[in-house]
C-alpha cells in the first residue's frame, strides 16, 4: 500500500468523504461523478446516486464518459423520462446535495459554464448550463469540485449560469422554496465554505502540505483563511486504491470500445 | 398512421428547408443516421432543438443546415467542447448560428408541454441565473394561488421531430427502453415525426407499462442499423466513446471536418458509418 | 428511508385527525385495506382526494372519517351511485362533507404538480363548463407568449398517501404494474407515505423502465395480502365485480351500511374481508 | 338468424357505426364502451380505443365494467399513467373521437352529470365529470349516446358539466384550441346532429318504427327534424350476432368473478 497521491486523487477522497450513506445525490458528470462513486464503493454504500439523464439509483462499475452512458441504466433501480427526472426528482424537492463541477467560481460560488467573454461575442464559447441551474436551487444543498487556479476562481464570473449566492451574496434571500445552496467546495488544494453571514467563500482546511501561499495564489481575489484554519485528511490506503481501480477499469472500459 | 419509408425518403418528404427540427436521444439512441441524412440532402436555414447537440449537431451545423440553434448543454460530453459549434459562435463560420439558451430542466419542461399541447412550461427555474438576461424566451407567471413568481418557456413545437428506437412491430408500434430521454415527447409534440429503428420485429415483446408509442402517432419508419452509431442503443450495441474522444480531433479544425464530411457523409451512401 | 411496519402501526403513526389524505389506485390496486384501517382507527376530520371516490371512500364517508372531498368522479364504476357520498352531499349524514370537484384531467394535472413540487397545474381545461362556478379552487393564467387563458388548479400536495402496490423487495423498493394511474404521483407529492404491498421479495424483476418508486422515497411500507379486494391487483387477483355490484345494495341505507362497517371493519382484525 | 332486435340494440349498432375504422376514439363507460367494441368487432377492426385509465389501443374480450378493468391492460398496447393520458394524448390533441353518455343532455348539446337541482342543495347528487369536460373540448369531436326520454333531455340541464356549444350556441365561437365539439348524437329512437349555423340538435334519421312523434314526446323541448328525414340502416344479422355474443361472454365474466 502506498502513502504516495496526487493532488488529483487528493481532490477526489475529499469530494467523496463530503458525501454520507444515504443522501440522495444528483451527479453531475466529471469529478462530481468520480468524488461520488468512490463515495458508494468506500465509506458511504447506500448513497444514492442520481444522473440527470433519468437514472435513478445507479451503481456504475465504470465511470462514464457521458451522463447517459448505458453502465448508468443497466445499474440503475430504474429509468425515468428526462422531464419525469427535472420534475418529479429534482423539481419535487426529492434530492439531498447537488454535486457540480465549473469552469469559473467566483467568491459567492457563482459558477460559470457558458461563455469567457461576452455573450454576444464570446472570446470563448463553453457548454452551458446544463442541468445545474436548477440542480443548485431545487436540491438541498450543494457541493462544488474543481481544480484550483487564477482561471477558475475569479473575482467575478463572466457570466452567472448557476447560481451560488449572486454578486452580492444575497440572492437566496427571501426566495421561496430554494435550497440551501453551495456549503463546500473542494479543489486539489483545500476545502471551503461559505461565510454563514456574508456567504463569501471562506477556506476552512488545507490539503495535507499546501500552504496558505499557494491557496491565494491560484485564487483571482483576496481570499479568507478561517481562524481555525484545519489540515484535511490524508487519503487512506483503501481509498487510494478503490480509486485507482475505478480509474483503471474505466481507463480500460473507454479505450476498449470501438 | 405510421407509413414504412427508406430514410431517404422520409427526410426528402418531411424535412424542408427553414423547418424547425428536434432530433433527440439523451446520450442514448441519438439519431445519427438520420441527422447524416438530413446533410446528405443538404436540407438548410433549420432550426435545431435539442437538448444535448452532441456530435449530431456538431456535425450539422458545421454543414451549414442550422440557422437557429436552441438547446441547454452544448459540449462533447466528457471530452471537451463541440468545435464547429463554437466555430459558428464565435467565429460565424460556415455563417453565423443563432442561439436560444436553456437549462435543461426548462427544455425538459418545454418538451413535456409541447407534448401535453400547451403553449407554454411552467417550472420553479432560472432563479439567479443570467440566461434569462439573454434569452427573451424566457419570461414568468404569477401563480394564482400562492403568489409565487415561476419560470415560462414557450413549449417545444417542433414542425418535424426525428428520433431513433430500437425496434418496431409491423403496425409500426415503436418500443424505446433504457434512457428514453424526451423520444416520446418529442414525437408527440411535432407536426411530423420520423423514428429510425434498428429492426422491424414481429411482437415488440415490452412489459405493460414499457415506453411504446403506437404507430398511428407517428408519420414515418425507417429501418436504419446501427442507426444511432457512435452512440449507442440499450441491448444492440455500445457507444463508441473512443469515436467521441477522436472527434475532438476531426472536428477541431474546418479541413479535417470537410474531409470527414465529404467521405462519411456526402459520398457515402445511405446509412451511418 | 422506507420503514417496514404492520399497517396498523404505519397508519396509527402518520395519519392525524385533519389531516389532507389521498388514497389513489384508479380502478386498480385501490388501497381498501389501509382505507379499512383508517375506518378501524377512526380517523376522523380528514380532507380526502381521489380522482375517483370509488367504494374506499364511500365507506369512510359513511363511516364519518371525512371533513372534506376533493375529486373528479363520484359513482360506482358501471353500477351506478356512491349511496354513502350521497346520503352525505344530499342529507349531511352522518354529518356534511364539504366538496370540492374538479374534473380528471385537472384532478390529474394537479397531482403531476404536486409531485413536481409546483404550487400550481395548468391546463387547458374547464373550457364551457360550469365546474369553475361552483369551486373557487379553479383560477386562470394567462400564458405570456401566446395570450392564451388557460385553467389553473392548486397542486395536490396531501399530508399523507396510501396506495396499495404489488411487491415491494427489502430494500423497501416498490413496483407498481399494470394501470398506473397517479400512484407514483401521490407518493411523491405526499409530506408522508405508505404503500400497502402483496408480497415482500428479493428481487423486483422489473423491466428498464418500470414503474419503480425508490425505498427512500416512501415513508412505510406495509404487507396487505390482497390489499385491493374488491379491486384487484394485476398478477395477482381480478376485481371483484360481483361485489361491486352487491355494494349498491349494502350501501343504499343506512342500517345495513352499519352492519356491514361493524361486521368488516369495526370487529374484523387487521385485514381487509 | 333473427331480424329481431331491440331497441337497445339498434342505438349501440348505429352508434358503433358511427366510428370509422382506423379513428382514435376516446372511450367513455357503458353505452360508448359497448358501442366503441362493437365497431372494433365489426367494421372498425382498427379503430384505436383509448380509456382514461391510461390503457392506449386496447381490444378487449369482455366489456369492462369499470374504466380500468384489468382486461383493458392486459389487452392495450401499452399503459400510460393517468397524468400522462390527460396530458399527452387528449389535451395533445391525439384523439380524434370523444364517445360519451350523459345523464342530461340539452338542444345545445351541453351535459350533465354533476347533479339534479341545486349545487348547494341537489336534489339527486350524480357521479361528476370524470374525463368528460376535456374530452369535450380537446378530442377532434364528439359522439353522444344515451337513451332518449323527457328526463334525459331537457330544455336546460340543471348544470353543464360539459361542453357541448353552451346556453345560446356558441361558447365554442372563436375560442382557441378547441375541437368541433358533438357531432352527433345517437339514442334508442333516432339519431340527431347540430344544426351548422345555431348548433340546435335536429333530428337526421328516425330508427325504422319510430315516428316523429314519439322523438317528440321524448324530449323535453320542441325539437327540430331535418327537412330530408332519413331512415336509420337497420342492424344487420352480423353486427346483432355480435353484439349479442359480446354481450353474453360479458355477463358470465362478471357473474363468475368472486
Amino acid at each position: 500500500m502506498s502513502n504516495e497521491y496526487t493532488s488529483s486523487e487528493m481532490m477526489t477522497v475529499t469530494a467523496a468523504k463530503a458525501l454520507e450513506n444515504g443522501m440522495t445525490c444528483f451527479v453531475g458528470i466529471g469529478l462530481p461523478s468520480e468524488a461520488a462513486n468512490l463515495a458508494r464503493l468506500t465509506h458511504a454504500p447506500d448513497v444514492v446516486l442520481i444522473y440527470e439523464s433519468g437514472t435513478l439509483q445507479t451503481k456504475p462499475d465504470v465511470l462514464p464518459l457521458s451522463i447517459g452512458d448505458g453502465e448508468l441504466c443497466e445499474s440503475a433501480l430504474t429509468t425515468v423520462s428526462v422531464p419525469e427526472m427535472f420534475r418529479y426528482w429534482l423539481q419535487g424537492g426529492k434530492i439531498d446535495v447537488g454535486f457540480l463541477g465549473t469552469a469559473q467560481i467566483d467568491r459567492y460560488c457563482n459558477l460559470n459554464t457558458t461563455l469567457i467573454g461576452d455573450y454576444q461575442a464570446p472570446k470563448v464559447r463553453l457548454p452551458g448550463g446544463g442541468g445545474a441551474p436548477e440542480i443548485a436551487t431545487c436540491a438541498g444543498e450543494v457541493f462544488i469540485t474543481l481544480k484550483h487556479s487564477k482561471r477558475t476562481f475569479v473575482d467575478q464570473v463572466d457570466f452567472i449560469t448557476t447560481l451560488g449566492f449572486g454578486r452580492d451574496g444575497k440572492a437566496r434571500d427571501g426566495v421561496p422554496n430554494i435550497g440551501r445552496g453551495p456549503t463546500r467546495v473542494i479543489t486539489d488544494l483545500c476545502v471551503m465554505k461559505p461565510d454563514p453571514e456574508t456567504r463569501e467563500l471562506v477556506v476552512v482546511s488545507l490539503h495535507p502540505g499546501v500552504t496558505a501561499e499557494q491557496v491565494q495564489d491560484a485564487t483571482g481575489w483576496e481570499i479568507r483563511f478561517a481562524e481555525q484554519l484545519d489540515t484535511t485528511p490524508m487519503p487512506s490506503a483503501n481509498e487510494l486504491d478503490v480509486l485507482r481501480d475505478l480509474k483503471a477499469r474505466t481507463e480500460r472500459k473507454h479505450a476498449g470500445e470501438a | 398512421m405510421a407509413e414504412f419509408l427508406s430514410l431517404h425518403d422520409a427526410v426528402a418528404r418531411y424535412v424542408e428547408d427553414g423547418a424547425t427540427v428536434a432530433m433527440e436521444g439523451f446520450t442514448h439512441l441519438i439519431p445519427f443516421a438520420a441527422g447524416h441524412e438530413v446533410i446528405r440532402q443538404r436540407k438548410h436555414d433549420l432550426t435545431l432543438i435539442r437538448m444535448t447537440p452532441d456530435l449530431v449537431y456538431d456535425q450539422l451545423i458545421g454543414a451549414g443546415c442550422a440557422k437557429k440553434l436552441i438547446f441547454s448543454w452544448g459540449g462533447n460530453p466528457g471530452v471537451g467542447s463541440l468545435h464547429r459549434l463554437r466555430d459558428a459562435v464565435e467565429k460565424g463560420w460556415p455563417h453565423k448560428v443563432e442561439i436560444f439558451e436553456h437549462s435543461h430542466a426548462a427544455m425538459a419542461c418545454a418538451f413535456e408541454a409541447g407534448a401535453a399541447g400547451l403553449p407554454l412550461a411552467v417550472l420553479r427555474g432560472y432563479v439567479g441565473s443570467e440566461l434569462p438576461s439573454v434569452n427573451d424566451q424566457i419570461k414568468y407567471i404569477e401563480c394564482p394561488f400562492t403568489g409565487e413568481r415561476l419560470a415560462a418557456v414557450p413549449s417545444v413545437r417542433p414542425d418535424v421531430s426525428l428520433v431513433h428506437a430500437q425496434k418496431a412491430d409491423r403496425k409500426g408500434n415503436v418500443l424505446v427502453e433504457g434512457i428514453i430521454g424526451v423520444q416520446k415527447e418529442a414525437i408527440l409534440a411535432a407536426g411530423k415525426s420520423i423514428v429510425t429503428v434498428e429492426e422491424i420485429v414481429d411482437d415488440l415483446e415490452a412489459g405493460p407499462n414499457a415506453c411504446v408509442i403506437p404507430g398511428w402517432a407517428i408519420d414515418a419508419i425507417a429501418v436504419a442499423e446501427k442507426g444511432a452509431y457512435p452512440s449507442y442503443a440499450h441491448g444492440y450495441y455500445p457507444r463508441d466513446n473512443r469515436f467521441y474522444k477522436e472527434w475532438d480531433t476531426i472536428a477541431r479544425d474546418r479541413d479535417p471536418f470537410q474531409a470527414w464530411l465529404d467521405e462519411n457523409i456526402y459520398n457515402a451512401g445511405g446509412q451511418a458509418q
